[in-house]
């Protein structure tokens, strides 16, 4: 099978910084890929460079066998590419269903949506609630709230919402459960296998194990700015997992670099 | 993989978890509504403002609650008022336009030297006069989103160029009222009124009105007015959220460049004549501003509603006005503005930290 | 009780300031009541207008005005008129003259012609190689600046390509124009760069006292105190400065006289309707103005500081 | 024994919402205090009305006995109170360094410090690399880097170790874990006991039910804006915890609230 | 209990992990460097700029090489460059002021004034002017730390409010320069200069140039401007860190206001006169802001550095003098200093970009 997404010698220094090192990456259909390394081993960087959110240097990235070179983060959605980045992305002084719905917002029916562009508001907020209710976060009170008023895990929730509902071709989650509770984080991890029974492929990095063996199809270790390997859940242990991407062991047939 | 069945053994409490949406009860007490209404309602405090401003005038000033008087305050702050949609639309964008009175002279000099010394229609002088404003805001635009020029020093330095090219261009020549009215008479459209029981209100009061009302509904309730609010508020965000933030920007300051030719229109009917010299294109980026700040707007973008403006710009002309009549001094009148203007904006704080 | 209105270009140039105390005492002796108005910068006609319309709204007797742009301002004024309010162009004349009830006004040309036949004179052979430097207001050349300007070059025979502005002759003989806000830090910049351009300019136009004080102190940092400086206005500094040696020759004007005219105008205007009527053979009421310098020269008709010190405005 | 810092009563309302109704609060000397509870049940909110960061609607705060009332976060850290909050207050554009020290910076020593006020950059550096190891974040690269430059992580390490070094009476962690790699999150624990071994007590906010168990002397459950329980972690299961705090169960002896 | 062990069994993997501090090799390319210093140094690429400026004048205009012309620059910009420094700190908060020039006038005159109307020896008047200087600063910086007022609002209330009252004081009356050096010569003691190979050099220009060299070393290695920084870049993480930033924002516009009466002394020693219509009052705000802006310092606060405020002053006198040596008109002058302010920016920008 051919990999959907594919990079191959990316490369990202930000000045005195190298944040990616010749590092590959691939990305099979209906699979969910996970990616997990060291605090700044270069994991957001590698999203971002696929997500159009920062240009890499060097290197390549295919898309469904074409290569592709996305400059903004707009053009890599308009390939279906949707994607939560760590730092969540969102407008602090708007609602939650504005943020939902930024740059895909719904018209009114009729000549107020057509003529007069008018939102249709209404929608939007069902809408917002609907998938705010599928991840459990209930101690939303009021959707029309802005988004800087929220907790900083009901901010995660509504951008994990707002992915997983938009994303048609990938959908990329940068630690996605990291400021959720038992409850939320839990629903976060029924909905990832949810897209993926759409068919839609997942890119998710945590840096919490028992979820990424709990879901996981493969595992992309990262390691100093490069992919060390890709292993399965089931050949390995957590404990192997964290040994390797922490430089305590070595996979086989990997040599550390120099 | 047994592990991670283990690992999360303890999610076994999560059966049966509350699926109830946290309700608090409220306080509805006609004080607290009060003030969520006004903390809601951006605008409200410079309306309240103006309501204050106008009673303390009233009783001051003999001729102030005359009919008469009233639609003239409306009158002289119509360019103003036009000035400030342009203002509100890129200060929401977290961006600032010195260039708008510019702008404007140089759109009113343009369509009155297309007319007089290229011998244009004078309709067709005034779209040209407004596609070269909007140009002009577009240009703005440009070296603000492709270029990542500040805002402040693109619009400073196009303030320059455009105010000194005004200047070069007209060679300084005013074109003369009679002349206007007998030639082109289009020119001066605005200038023209209504006159409900002997009081004259002007098209261009009618004009500045529209304005705000179509620039309120479409900051509010279209996709691109979000996307205004969304730029101005965190331009990473808003960029990494999908809002073609580039785009957005270069569209505001066209817009603004259009609005600012149509304030340049105005300036013809009001004032009669075309004059290079009209103070608009020195003072009018700073009068726009106040408007805009008084109106609540904040300046780090993203915040604020362009109701407030025109308040603003209302709170201004009565403050002007009212002194006048007062019969207060010139520099004592700059003087108490200059108070008022911190007056007015200190309220409003102290009204948002009250009711917050 | 009469109430008029006293509308000036500026309230921060000390002309202006003038103007309105001298507005300001005959209005306490006749008992007008007086309010006073301004433009916020040199060539804002819009607070003029803003202004117009409160006095109307304000029900004033007549309005007194030194209208910022001489076109601009007459739909303004053709609406009070309308409404029956007595409109007195001071200092400038409006364009039409005839947009104004009557005028009390100083010839501006007339003003800058005098300096410029002055230093003509005083240079006289020299006069042909002369090296000049124009101190001007601003470079939105309201029309004072020009009329005052073109009116000095005329005196001192230089074309004056289009009359209408200044900056367009191309006489060798000027070095530059510069522009000075009409204050004394303007004045000194502007010299200063003129200075570096050509350290031997010896004819200096300034457009009125305190940019030539300024002018002044940048020629003395340059070692150069006997340039020869002409101005415009008549102010007790200014003609102070005069007899000090500092300014060579400037042309006066009075504007208490004119102020003082206008008041006196509006309240008989308001006593019987009568309005005033212009100067013989002229236009408008010319208040008159007179070249002050203690070197005379042929030809060119002047007062002495003495004189000018008793005639001179604040 | 009388607790160290008690809070009762607090109530704080953001216009709508009510973020703390009615809650009590108890820190005992030299514990670990652990609190849990659903995202947006309050949890940052009570620490923030502690710290002075907020100022409670109602109710009243007692550090040692005395009522306090901090009208600012400057005023609680002079009295010894040292928070890492949610959104870890840092100056994005200054480096490493200067953050660490921020509002106690070091003078150099002599004339140069004590008339020219010269900061002493070198030892600050040193003091803010040792800290950084100590808690194994080797990936950053350079100290005097901006803290914008960092990642996610490596971010949340910096704020960690600034209040783990000055803490003196009480230290406050708002998730502090919540962005850490398992390598990180680890050492983070080891120097919460370490902090608590120097007799300084620690409240530690958390979603990570194994690390609270771990550490935890005492487990503060917050739900709906208040205190539903404290419970010790032996008498009972994470199950347990999760059960209360998503009201999935109620402990014993308490009723819930209507 | 016993979960929490095994939740946590998988850290059994992180016995022996590696303790490596992350290394990656660098390219050491002269290029590389250059451009790593170029994106370390915020006042590097105004200095780029005018060097180039420089050059380019040298050739075009014969007299501008010349060492009187070079000093009459430094003088020139003397007072923006003072108020620059004003400006400087105050924008690294964040915040912007608007009034440093109607401070700086009003400061003049009230020493003046209070010399030559009231009779107080002169080193007390420039003591009192002083002071008083400092304190209008304070209000500003009492406005917008404690009243929460927007920086841009308050100051433009009290820009407003100090040049209404300086000429109300003043009654419009200038001091002439030849009173002063008869009876007050200490007025004028910035006027003063050596002259080393006859090139004359203000002491005006050696305060300017110590004034920027103290607060570039305050600001990068003391405390407090650290703490500057901190409260431009975020509020409200520099007040959670414990940074009293009310505290630092009175003490910055307090600052500012002290150097812009140094700025009004320094006025008087280089204009001779006491004028309370200087430009300075009207534009000093604007020429100070541009020099910072084109100095690279941030609006947005927190960024950028004070010697760089220094080479964007210099640049404006650059391109203002050489453009008037190389014979341009006052308002083609005026449109290509709009150009060039707009081109020295985007240079910068463009420089960064390519470094970074
Ligand atoms: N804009 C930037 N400028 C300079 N350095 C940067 C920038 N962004 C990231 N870095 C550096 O690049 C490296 C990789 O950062 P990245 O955010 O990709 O790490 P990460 O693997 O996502 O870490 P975490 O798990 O903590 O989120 C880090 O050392 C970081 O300091
Ligand atoms: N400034 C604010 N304005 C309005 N509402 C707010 C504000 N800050 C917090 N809230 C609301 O108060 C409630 C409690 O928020 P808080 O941040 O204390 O939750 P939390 O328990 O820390 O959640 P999390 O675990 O997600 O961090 C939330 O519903 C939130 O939306
Ligand atoms: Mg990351
Ligand atoms: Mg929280």
């Amino acid at each position: 099978m051919e990999p959907l997404l594919k990079g191959t010698n990316l490369v990202k220094r930000y000045g005195k910084v190298t944040a990616l090192d010749h590092c590959d990456f691939d990305l099979y259909p209906g699979e969910i890929l996970a990616v997990i390394g060291d605090n700044g081993a270069g994991k957001s960087t590698l999203i971002k460079a696929i997500s159009g959110a920062v240009i890499p240097d060097e290197g390549e990235i295919m898309l469904e066998g074409k290569p592709i070179r996305f400059s903004t983060p707009i053009e890599a959605r308009a390939a279906g590419i949707e994607t939560v980045y760590q730092t969540l992305a969102m407008s602090p002084a708007l609602s939650i269903a504005d943020n939902m719905f930024m740059g895909r917002e719904l018209r009114a029916p009729g000549l107020m949506g057509s003529v007069f562009r008018k939102l249709d508001r209404p929608r939007m907020e069902k809408f917002a609630r609907e998938k705010l209710n599928e991840l459990g976060l209930m101690t939303i009170q009021n959707i029309n709230q802005a988004v800087e008023t929220l907790s900083g895990g009901q901010r995660q929730g509504v951008a994990v919402a707002r992915a997983a509902a938009f994303g048609s071709k990938v959908v990329i989650l940068d630690e996605p459960t990291a400021a959720l509770g038992v409850k939320e984080s839990r629903r976060v991890l029924e909905l990832i296998r949810d897209v993926r029974s759409r068919g839609i492929p997942i890119i998710l990095i945590s840096h919490n194990m028992p979820h990424v063996f709990e879901v996981a199809d493969r595992i992309h270790i990262h390691r100093l700015g490069k992919r060390l390997c890709v292993i399965k859940p089931g050949d390995y242990s957590m404990s192997d997992a964290v040994a390797f991407m922490t430089g305590a062991k070595l996979p086989e047939g990997v040599a550390e670099p120099a | 993989m047994t592990d991670a069945k283990t690992a999360s053994s303890f999610e076994e409490g999560l059966k049966g978890a509350s699926e109830k949406v946290a309700e608090f009860h409220e306080e509805k007490s006609q004080l607290k509504r009060l003030q969520h209404w006004l903390h809601q309602t951006p605008s409200a405090v410079p309306m309240i403002v103006l309501m204050v401003a106008l009673l303390v005038f009233g009783v001051l000033a003999e001729n102030f609650f005359k009919a008469g008087t009233l639609s003239v305050i409306l009158q002289q702050i119509a360019i103003v008022g036009i000035l400030g949609c342009a203002q509100t639309i890129v200060i929401l964008t977290a961006g600032i336009d010195l260039s708008v009175g510019a702008i404007a002279v140089f759109s009113s000099v343009l369509m009155g030297q297309a007319t007089f010394r290229y011998g244009v229609p004078a309709e067709i002088a005034i779209v040209i006069g407004l596609i070269l404003g909007t140009a002009m805001g577009a240009v703005n635009g440009l070296l603000i989103a492709k270029m990542k020029l500040p805002p402040f020093i693109a619009t400073l330095g196009t303030w320059q160029i455009l105010l000194a090219a005004n200047f070069i261009f007209s060679a300084n020549e005013t074109i003369r009222s009679s002349d206007i009215a007998a030639t082109a008479p289009a020119l001066q459209f605005w200038g023209g009124s209504i006159q409900p029981g002997g009081i004259k209100i002007l098209y261009a009061v009618f004009l500045m009105i529209a304005l705000v009302a179509i620039m309120s509904y479409v900051l509010r309730s279209t996709a691109w007015g979000r996307h205004v609010y969304a730029t101005g508020d965190d331009p990473q965000a808003a960029e990494l959220a999908g809002v073609p933030t580039g785009k957005v920007l270069i569209q505001v300051y066209a817009l603004a460049g259009f609005f600012c030719a149509v304030a340049g229109w105005v300036m013809i009917g009001r004032f009669g004549s075309v004059s290079p010299t009209a103070s608009t294109g020195q003072l009018g980026n700073i009068q726009s501003i106040t408007a805009v700040v008084i109106g609540g707007i904040s300046l780090f973008g993203g915040r604020g509603s362009i109701v407030g403006m025109f308040f603003g710009a209302l709170i201004v002309g009565v403050f002007e006005m009212g002194l006048r009549l007062v019969g207060t001094d010139p520099q004592w009148t700059f003087f108490l503005i200059g108070v008022l203007i911190i007056f007015a904006v200190a309220v409003d704080q102290w009204i948002r930290k009250v009711a917050s | 009780q009469t109430s008029a209105c006293l509308i000036t270009k500026t309230d921060t140039n000390p002309f202006f300031v003038k103007m309105k105390e001298g507005a300001e005492a005959k209005a306490a002796e006749l008992g007008v009541t007086l309010k006073s108005y301004a433009g916020r910068i040199d060539g804002d006609h819009e607070s003029q207008v803003a202004a117009v319309e409160a006095c109307v709204a304000d029900g004033a007797k007549g309005i007194l005005i030194a209208a910022s742009d001489t076109k601009a301002i007459v739909d303004s004024v053709a609406a009070a008129r309308a409404a029956g309010v007595l409109v007195i162009a001071l200092d400038t004349p409006l364009d039409p003259i005839d947009a104004a009830d009557v005028t009390f006004a100083t010839d501006n040309f007339q003003a800058g012609l005098l300096i410029g036949q002055w230093a003509n004179a005083t240079l006289g052979a020299d006069a042909a190689n002369a090296k000049i430097a124009l101190l001007d207001l601003s470079i939105a050349q309201p029309s004072v600046d020009v009329l005052r300007d073109q009116g000095f070059l005329q005196g001192m025979g230089i074309d004056l390509a289009d009359p209408n502005k200044w900056g367009d002759e191309t006489d060798p003989r000027i070095v530059g124009n510069e522009v000075t806000s009409g204050n004394e830090e303007g004045g000194l910049k502007a010299m200063e760069a003129l200075l570096a351009k050509d350290p031997d300019i010896n004819v200096v136009y300034t457009i009125n006292e305190p940019s030539a004080a300024g002018a002044f102190e940048a020629l003395k940092a340059a070692g150069k105190e006997n340039v020869l400086i002409v101005s415009v206005d008549g102010g007790c500094p200014g003609v102070q400065d005069v007899k000090d040696g500092v300014i060579g020759a400037t042309s006066q004007q009075y504007p208490l006289q004119m102020a003082a005219l206008g008041v006196a105008a509006i309240a008989q205007f308001a006593a019987d309707g009568t309005k005033p009527a212009p100067t013989e053979g002229k236009a408008f009421f010319d208040t008159g103005v007179a070249l002050i310098t203690d070197k005379p020269v042929d030809g060119v008709e002047s007062i002495d500081t003495t004189k000018g010190m008793e005639l001179c405005w604040g």
